[in-house]
């Protein structure tokens, strides 16, 4: 098989070996339904509790605060509907950003529909929240304010312990969408002021279907999948241990090796950054310079769409995305990047490649030059940037 | 779920039964859950409970809180055994988890059941107890989500 | 490690070791997003429709009709409340059934605080719905029947092709929670007027944490998890690629053995009830006595809690069940039991024992030898026996 360089990390991530092996035995042989009163079941419970206090450790918070779910799709609708039925009769104004993962904007909007109403705050060119903008946007009636931790595209990181305070201070509750920050930058939820956390475990090597929310505790919210008494009444299912087993190794696992790693993976991404500016002419840096995922780099190459640059990528073997993964089955330029004010065009030709503790400086020097030449040919073909060369030309006359 | 001292007095009850022509015999139900325990007392004439026997229809805790609750109240006298609340039942057993701690007022429900019915057989007043309720049940709030 | 002999396989089965092995590689080889535009992620997008495929097949419906969830609890939510939000504008009324699984009533009850009105139809004491009354509680207002395919605790089985026929003759939408049913009775969507049916992944050796919601084609249906494009736009969050592959090969594997393991389970099914009801007196069998599902024996033992006896018999490395394993973070005695007609002190010595293919007549005597001394002793030690043979000899005199 031809070798693969996988930079699509904020899609998802390979399950490390080590989190697979964890999580064997609990299909095979203690697969026992955790709700259940025979030693079998005990099993299950105690290896449910355990990765629940990893993952409360990592956060600064109670086991009991963290609640299993199937994905951060589900903590995100998890926490903005049954927050919004809560506290309804505290008022119906909801306030997030522009540039929240869908799970987030489509729960929104589904909401507005319910009479809910919502503020969607702007960012910066960098893809950083308005502060003013936020506190203008807070109503007698504002119950929530949804910010997300960091961006799946541009990885910007959000200012949340600044967000949190402003929130604290208005004494409105306040969710952060940590499904691309966490395990790639320390969380605290006590210092940030954070009432809930998603996140999502493939994302950080665990398995994929399991995620969890974080609830602080006091936190008044409804259940989102009603049904059997797990999960502390809140959310119903047969609780998935294997998954959560491996959501558990996965997060000690990340905790451990972060600093080390993303040391690591910011040189790489640096590099890489530095080169592309660089060696590709009309090519600009989405997202903050500095203020971002460790190992996220995003570009808009001009004149040049992003379908065909992934396809041809992906014949030297390099696995890249553009715009979010999440958003493929929409044709539309992704809305994050439009946030941040790139026009149409130059949104259509992004690139995000998110890097992982595998990757090599090699890796990168091959994806470099692999880039140079695709982009090249793709400008060749491109009529835009035949009109701009003519332009440019006319110009030089 | 349960404490090795839980798991011991329910595999192995100390003073399942019961006493023939019982001093004082006590029946209690528990609303919640709709468990019964019954405790017979054999007390002497100076007041000591010479024996003390029970019957359970109820779960794993109410078996062993029936059980240590026998254990304690064995030798005491009748004011003495009024102590043995349910928190020293639980205390004894290494503890309950949250949604069995009810289990435990069934045992000292039923103790004192026993001796209301020794005192009204015997036409005495016993200091600081009072006329059991049928049913017991307890203000405790389940979240409500 | 003492022999276990797992009779609980309606609360979740064993993994099968097939099927762990048919998702290993997607854990760490075939790891990449099914949305995705690259060969790793076209990988996964196979393998999932190949399963949707398997699927589909097994329910004589297609691969598009089936859409993937986290498992019962959230196939069942989404097929009630988003059916109800897209169909509100014809009517608020829904129908169900007394012995529904929770997360079919809590989410009806959920319903009816938002304006839906709810008729829950009563059933006979074997547990069969009173199609008469389903009948009688049709309104022009009626948008849904949602009656289960057979009970998790009683394991009768309903008469879906009936209720199917008046759901369509009404022009009402009947949603079927067959989490039970599905894998050990022969299904046909088409044949019983199946318009939504949810099933779960664990209950048939499958992993846990997956399972599906097959909706006709032509239903419409709102999202309930909302956010990215996954399940053609109906259900968000990346997909669980291990966990499908799983469910897609428990699947297949489920419907090749159905004749045979389930031929075998009926006999051993009636050899424990037969000797149950005859060695072992004041003990009565819940549920149908044909129309019962091939595992599935449910017993209530009079005079007789039922926790002391599943304690008793984990300590004899028997695992069993009483009540639902979904509602024992509750006290109250089984709704299911109560609906039959059962009274509150009999219910609570209810047991239920699943078996599976692995369980043999030795275990089956085992369990019965063992079972005999435990209700002995229980007897012995409860006051309602005591006095229930203090009255007999009263009788007697
Ligand atoms: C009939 C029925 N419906 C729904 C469910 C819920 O399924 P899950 O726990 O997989 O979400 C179960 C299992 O507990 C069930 O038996
Ligand atoms: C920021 C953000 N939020 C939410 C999600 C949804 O997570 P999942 O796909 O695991 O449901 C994603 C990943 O796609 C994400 O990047
Ligand atoms: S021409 Fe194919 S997506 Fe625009
Ligand atoms: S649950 Fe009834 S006494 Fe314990």
């Amino acid at each position: 098989m031809k070798k693969i360089i996988y930079l699509d990390n904020a899609a998802t991530t390979k399950t490390a070996p080590e989190v697979v092996d964890a999580m064997l035995p609990y299909f095979t042989e203690f697969y026992g339904n955790a709700s259940t009163i025979y030693d079998l079941g005990n099993h299950s419970k105690n290896a449910m509790n355990e990765a629940r206090d990893i993952i409360a450790d990592a956060l600064g918070a109670r086991g009991e605060e963290i609640y299993f779910t199937a994905g951060g799709s589900e903590s995100d609708n998890w926490a903005l509907k049954a927050t919004a039925e809560a506290y309804k009769s505290k008022g119906n104004h909801i306030i997030t950003s522009k540039i929240e993962h869908h799970a987030i904007l489509h729960t929104c909007e589904w909401l507005e529909k319910q009479g809910f109403e919502v503020t969607y705050v702007d960012v910066d060119e960098n893809g950083v929240i308005k502060l003013n903008e936020l506190k203008k946007a807070i109503r007698p009636t504002t119950i929530l304010i949804s910010v997300m931790f960091a961006n799946n595209e541009i990885g910007t990181i959000q200012p949340i312990k600044e967000i949190g305070e402003i929130a604290k201070e208005h004494g409105i509750l306040f969710h952060t969408d940590a499904v691309q920050a966490f395990g790639q930058v320390p969380i605290n939820v006590d210092e940030c002021h954070i009432d809930m956390l998603s996140a999502s475990g493939h994302k950080l090597n665990g398995p994929k279907g399991i995620g969890f929310l974080y609830i602080r505790k006091g936190v008044k919210i409804r259940s989102f999948v009603h049904g059997g008494a797990q999960e502390r009444k809140r959310r119903a299912g047969t609780e998935n241990i294997p998954g959560i087993v491996g959501l558990g190794v996965a997060t000690k696992r990340a905790i451990a090796s972060m600093q080390e790693r993303t040391a690591k993976e910011i040189e790489l991404r640096d590099y890489l950054i530095d080169r592309v500016l660089k060696e590709i002419p009309y090519t600009r840096l989405n997202g903050h310079r500095t203020n971002r995922l460790p190992n996220n780099a995003n570009f808009s190459f001009q004149f040049i769409e992003g379908e065909s640059m992934l396809i041809m990528l992906d014949m030297d073997g390099i696995c890249g995305s553009s715009g979010s993964a999440c958003t493929s089955g929409s044709l539309d330029p992704s809305h994050v990047l439009l946030a941040i004010g790139l026009p149409h065009e130059i949104a259509h030709g992004s690139l995000r490649l998110t890097l992982s503790e595998e990757i090599t400086k090699e890796d990168i020097d091959f994806v470099i030059e692999k880039l140079k030449s695709i982009i090249e040919r793709l400008r060749s073909m491109s009529p835009l940037y035949e009109d701009f060369v003519r332009k440019s030309k006319g110009g030089e006359k | 779920m349960y404490s090795e001292k839980v798991m011991d007095h329910f595999q192995h009850p100390r003073n399942v039964g019961e006493i023939e022509n019982a001093s004082g015999v006590g029946t209690v139900g528990n609303a919640k859950c709709g468990d019964i325990m019954r405790m017979y007392l054999d007390i002497d004439d100076n007041g000591v409970i010479q024996d003390c026997k029970f019957k359970t229809f109820g779960c794993g805790a109410a078996v062993a809180t029936s059980s240590m609750a026998t254990e304690l109240v064995k030798g005491k006298t009748i004011q003495q055994a009024l102590e043995v609340t349910n928190k020293a039942v639980m205390e004894a057993l290494d503890g309950l988890p949250p949604v069995k701690v009810h289990c435990s007022l069934l045992a000292e429900e039923a103790i004192h059941a026993a001796l209301w019915d020794y005192a009204e057989k015997h036409h005495i007043k016993i200091e600081g107890l009072s006329k059991p309720k049928n049913d017991i049940s307890e203000g405790e709030e389940e979240d409500e989500y």
